[in-house]
């Protein structure tokens, strides 16, 4: 009733952490089974080893939160040597984040992680800014993200999704033309860019002044998004942005998504993920579907049967 | 292991200005183990406030499976759970972190406790644990002001305790480093808790000898996967080494890591 | 203490509240007396009467709002002789906020409305589709936005403010093409792109499918554009999105908004705009300011005193 | 006039499955007038949920300055309000809107009101007022099913009181409109609050004999400012007329609004 395949992924539910938002897995082994999960979208891995940012390096706002941690990894040798290892215990398959700040960042560490063995798709952390055009993040230019995609391609074994960022004013632009360029598939959405600055202080409360604003806040935008771009793209999506029920999960298939990752909310309720698989099944039977891909684009697919329909 | 776990209030009252004193109830004590280690609190079942709220433990009974923790009810988070009626729930993941070990000091050696602010709390626990070892305590408590003042009793019947507080109002007048000077205090090991800038001062002076410094970070996960609570360590202060407060801290050795 | 001087505007106070959150103020007229209000900014006019989308119009986010209200206004015509007369009893400068379909719409609207006694500037709402562009809003894309301002400054007989969209890569870039095209001022944010879906029926939960998301939740986003653009600009802003105290008015300040609109908020509270001017004097005077300007851009000013220094 | 007041409350139960029966107390009590407005309410302190509820008013006694709502737990806000208890408070916004006129009904005419699942409360006061006001009065209340059917003991003493529900499971198997037909009932003038597709067929059958129909809709205000709550008008059904159901109804005369 809830496994879902996608390219290069066969997932036994279509429910997943969010990069960034579980680390490598291991604190959370050690409160739940991970076998449990569809997916693990692991913590975004770079060239090299990263500290991140200065603390602090989140901040709480209405319904979201604020994160600058700054890609802090131990570089990708580590990641594939330590990490990557560790995880092969666990019957699940992992997509790998990619980040850097120019394209032979990303094309170095895509090549390399894309070798292990329990790595069955990239991520790509379009979101980064890219030092060759000042700073500019790669997601916000659909020519620059389309570039980078194709050269990832070329030297990935495996299916690349791109991860698309919110902060752009045509996001079904920037999505066809990163299928244009050969992605597999498309993760949405990261985090819109916010602030928030201290009444006493009248200074930025967040060390890198700027962070991802994230959590149930966004969520409305990130459905906008998915429902957007599952309309004029052919390639899969997996959604994200503000998760914390079995109703947003649903509420993002409906918008056309065929699979969804859970982010902040694991900080609200570490047992989130295993707590909102559990419960999908009978939540879906309640709403008389017989298996979660019926759920996926029925806002706007015409054939599609009535929720409350039941045979 | 860590729990979670919705603990039943079975005291709550207000014990100094802005300070409230909290005692839960529940099956995760039974977890708790080093004094020092700390829960992390959501106080609403919606999503305002939507992060946890780390507080340090500040008292356990496992006879009776409660702890308590005392906070300082200041911004949107703590305000909510002063709120909170004896019955009510809260929703408690714990025990997290390390606390402050016991073993660097032994039965007959004198142990310096020196608290800051709302950093006073988490010591209460270690001294009692401490006085149970043998160990003779001595305390030194800082606050800013009279009627912020807490918990002076208690530690006063576990040990010698000097309160200090900024302005006078109460006991001496100063900051508990120069009152560790003018009382000139004798100790084998040091623990301490309170404000970044005095535990920077406290481990400038007294870093040579043992001393165990518990550190406060804005956190998002509070278990050790969000990175949000990193520090640099001492031995590559600007590399990419560092430290978890929330999972490899909240207690470190002086020397350890970047304050 | 609170009298702020921008271009064409003398406010007693920074407060005001946000186009479509207040009519043209005769409800809330009935509730307090509006002579308190810094200024008004009054619902979108357009050239024509417009009903507006179908309902439902609203649904509630996490913190937010969304709408898709449609511009329902009587007209022009009806806006000058019957709203903007009866607003004449009021010491208060209004701001006319003006909305289109095309070029033409907002020349003809904005000629007419800024000849009124007590408009003393316009506020464009350039988040509107642009029927000569396949419906892509003018203020996506910097060259539109840039001639729509120059059109509409040839033919204003008072100060012209443009609304920045939220829904761009590059603020700053939208912002200094506006200045430079002759704005007087900005105001921002309008609203950010959002929808909801109804888990029993799978459909949007907003006739018009997507809406606007208004409320606390977008005030982060709307606080990092109003620092990245003020420190880009030299025309003043009037910043909003999201505030519901006076502390927030103040964090907008900070960010360097030189006074502030309250949209969402007048629903939740139809007396918060009286309410915050009440309370500001003391809260000034708590965080150590003897006046309201001191607070502007402090969060990116070098030289700014230290909000705790008081004299 | 409209005010906004933190009312208390005196009495709040369950009444029938998921439905809730909230009585406050406060002096925005003296300014409600016809039966048929509402009050909107601010269930939570915090951003969640945002918006206030609209809920009409069900019963008013001005002598003890209490009025009473019954209202349907089932979204975030009405849940949240549910957990509410005696002497806590509720943010109130109102009186809002224009209730059903009283005047097109003479004492010894008969009136016939008819409610269906949560449109049933505001009938309540009306049927009271008009009795007062020398009305015979007549019921037809339609529910879903047996555990939702309430305030049938409260509207039988007022006078002939029929219970429809959908699945037959208590009183007339059917809907309200055609037990009106099959009991033949007679009346000079008809009030009704429920469902909208239940208003269509009313007014559609009844619609040329004096009808008060009260409607819903989505609100952002609740003032009238914010135009969220808007129909046409149906003199100009596809035009730029409109009537806010906040401001100008709820309640509308049948033919005066597009359903
Ligand atoms: C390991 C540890 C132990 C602590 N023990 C105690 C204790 O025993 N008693 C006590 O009163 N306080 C303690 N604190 C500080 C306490 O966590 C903050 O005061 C509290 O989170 C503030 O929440 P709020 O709702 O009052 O403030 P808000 O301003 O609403 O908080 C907004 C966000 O910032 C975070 N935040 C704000 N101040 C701090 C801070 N000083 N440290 C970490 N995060 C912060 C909050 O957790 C929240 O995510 C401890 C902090 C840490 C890291
Ligand atoms: C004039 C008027 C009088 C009403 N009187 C009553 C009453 O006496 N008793 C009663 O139980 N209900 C009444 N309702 C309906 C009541 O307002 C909704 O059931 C309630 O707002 C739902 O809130 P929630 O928190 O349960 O749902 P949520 O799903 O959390 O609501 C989300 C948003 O949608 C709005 N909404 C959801 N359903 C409705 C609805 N049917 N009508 C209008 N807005 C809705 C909410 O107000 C809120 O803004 C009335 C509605 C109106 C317009
Ligand atoms: C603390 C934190 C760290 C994150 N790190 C990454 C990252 O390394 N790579 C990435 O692609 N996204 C990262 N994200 C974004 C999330 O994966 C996700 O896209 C976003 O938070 C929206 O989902 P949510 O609202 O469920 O959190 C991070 C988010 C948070 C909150
Ligand atoms: C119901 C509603 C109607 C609005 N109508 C307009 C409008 O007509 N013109 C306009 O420029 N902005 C309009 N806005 C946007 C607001 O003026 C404001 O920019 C936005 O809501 C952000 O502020 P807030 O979070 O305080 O609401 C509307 C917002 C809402 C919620
Ligand atoms: S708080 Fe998440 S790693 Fe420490
Ligand atoms: S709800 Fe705002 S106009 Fe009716």
């Amino acid at each position: 009733m809830l496994n879902i395949q996608l390219p290069g992924l066969s997932l036994k539910n279509p429910i997943m952490p969010a990069s960034g938002c579980f680390g490598f897995g291991r604190e959370y082994s050690q409160l739940f089974d991970l076998n449990q999960l569809g997916s693990i979208m692991i913590k975004a891995s770079t060239q090299e080893a990263r500290f991140g940012n200065p603390t602090p390096r989140v901040a709480e706002t209405e319904s979201g939160m604020l994160n600058a941690i700054g890609l802090q990894n131990p570089g990708v040798e580590k990641v594939v040597s330590e990490e990557l290892v560790w995880l092969e215990q666990f019957d699940v398959p992992i997509i790998a984040n990619v980040a850097g700040s120019q394209v032979e960042d990303y094309v170095y560490v895509a090549e390399k992680i894309s070798q292990s063995k329990n790595v069955k798709a990239l991520e790509l952390n379009i979101s980064c800014p890219n030092v060759k055009t000042g700073g500019i993040a790669f997601g916000t230019i659909p020519e620059v993200a389309a570039q980078l995609t194709k050269a990832v391609k070329e030297v990935s074994a495996v299916p690349v999704y791109v991860k698309l960022s919110p902060n752009v004013a045509n996001i079904v632009e920037m999505a066809k033309a990163i299928e244009h360029a050969g992605a597999d598939g498309l993760t949405m959405i990261n985090t819109l860019i916010g602030m928030r600055l201290d009444i006493k202080t009248g200074k930025p409360v967040i060390a890198n002044k700027t962070g991802g604003l994230s959590g149930p806040a966004i969520k409305p935008v990130a459905i906008r998004m998915v429902y957007e771009v599952s309309q004029a793209v052919s390639i899969p999506i997996i959604g994200m942005g503000g998760i914390q029920t079995v109703d947003d999960v649903i509420e993002f298939l409906y918008a056309g998504a065929s699979a969804v990752a859970v982010g902040t909310a694991n900080f609200v309720n570490p047992f989130v993920c295993p707590e909102i698989i559990a419960e999908l099944p009978n939540r879906l039977k309640e709403l008389g579907f017989e298996h979660v891909s019926e759920c996926v684009g029925r806002s706007w697919k015409q054939d599609a049967k009535t929720a409350n329909y039941s045979s | 292991m860590i729990k979670q776990e919705l603990m039943v209030i079975t005291k709550h009252e207000k014990i100094a200005e802005h300070i409230f004193q909290l005692t839960l109830q529940g099956e995760l004590v039974a977890e708790m183990g080093n004094p020092g280690q700390f829960v992390h609190l959501k106080v609403s079942d919606g999503s305002t406030p939507l992060l946890r709220r780390p507080i340090s433990i500040s008292e356990i009974n496992k006879d009776t499976n409660e702890f308590t923790m005392i906070y300082r009810a200041e911004g949107a988070g703590t305000q909510l759970l002063s709120k909170k009626k004896q019955e009510d729930v809260v929703d408690v993941l714990g025990p997290l972190g390390n606390g402050f070990p016991l073993g660097d000091v032994k039965s007959g050696q004198v142990a310096l406790l020196v608290g800051g602010g709302i950093g006073v709390p988490p010591l209460l626990e270690l001294s009692k644990q401490l006085v149970a070892k043998g160990v003779k305590v001595q305390h030194v408590l800082g606050f800013q002001t009279s009627s912020a003042v807490f918990l002076e009793k208690e530690f006063s019947k576990l040990g010698k305790t000097i309160v200090t507080t900024d302005d006078g109002s109460y006991g001496y007048k100063g900051f508990v480093t120069t009152a560790i000077e003018d009382y000139q205090l004798q100790f084998d090991c040091m623990y301490t808790c309170g404000p970044t800038p005095m535990l920077r001062v406290l481990e400038k002076l007294h870093g040579h000898n043992p001393l165990f410094l518990s550190l406060e970070e804005r956190m998002g996960c509070g278990i050790g996967a969000c990175f949000a609570c990193v520090c640099h360590t001492a031995d590559d202060p600007t590399g990419a080494s560092y430290k978890k407060v929330c999972s490899d801290g909240p207690v470190f050795k002086a020397g350890e890591v970047v304050l």
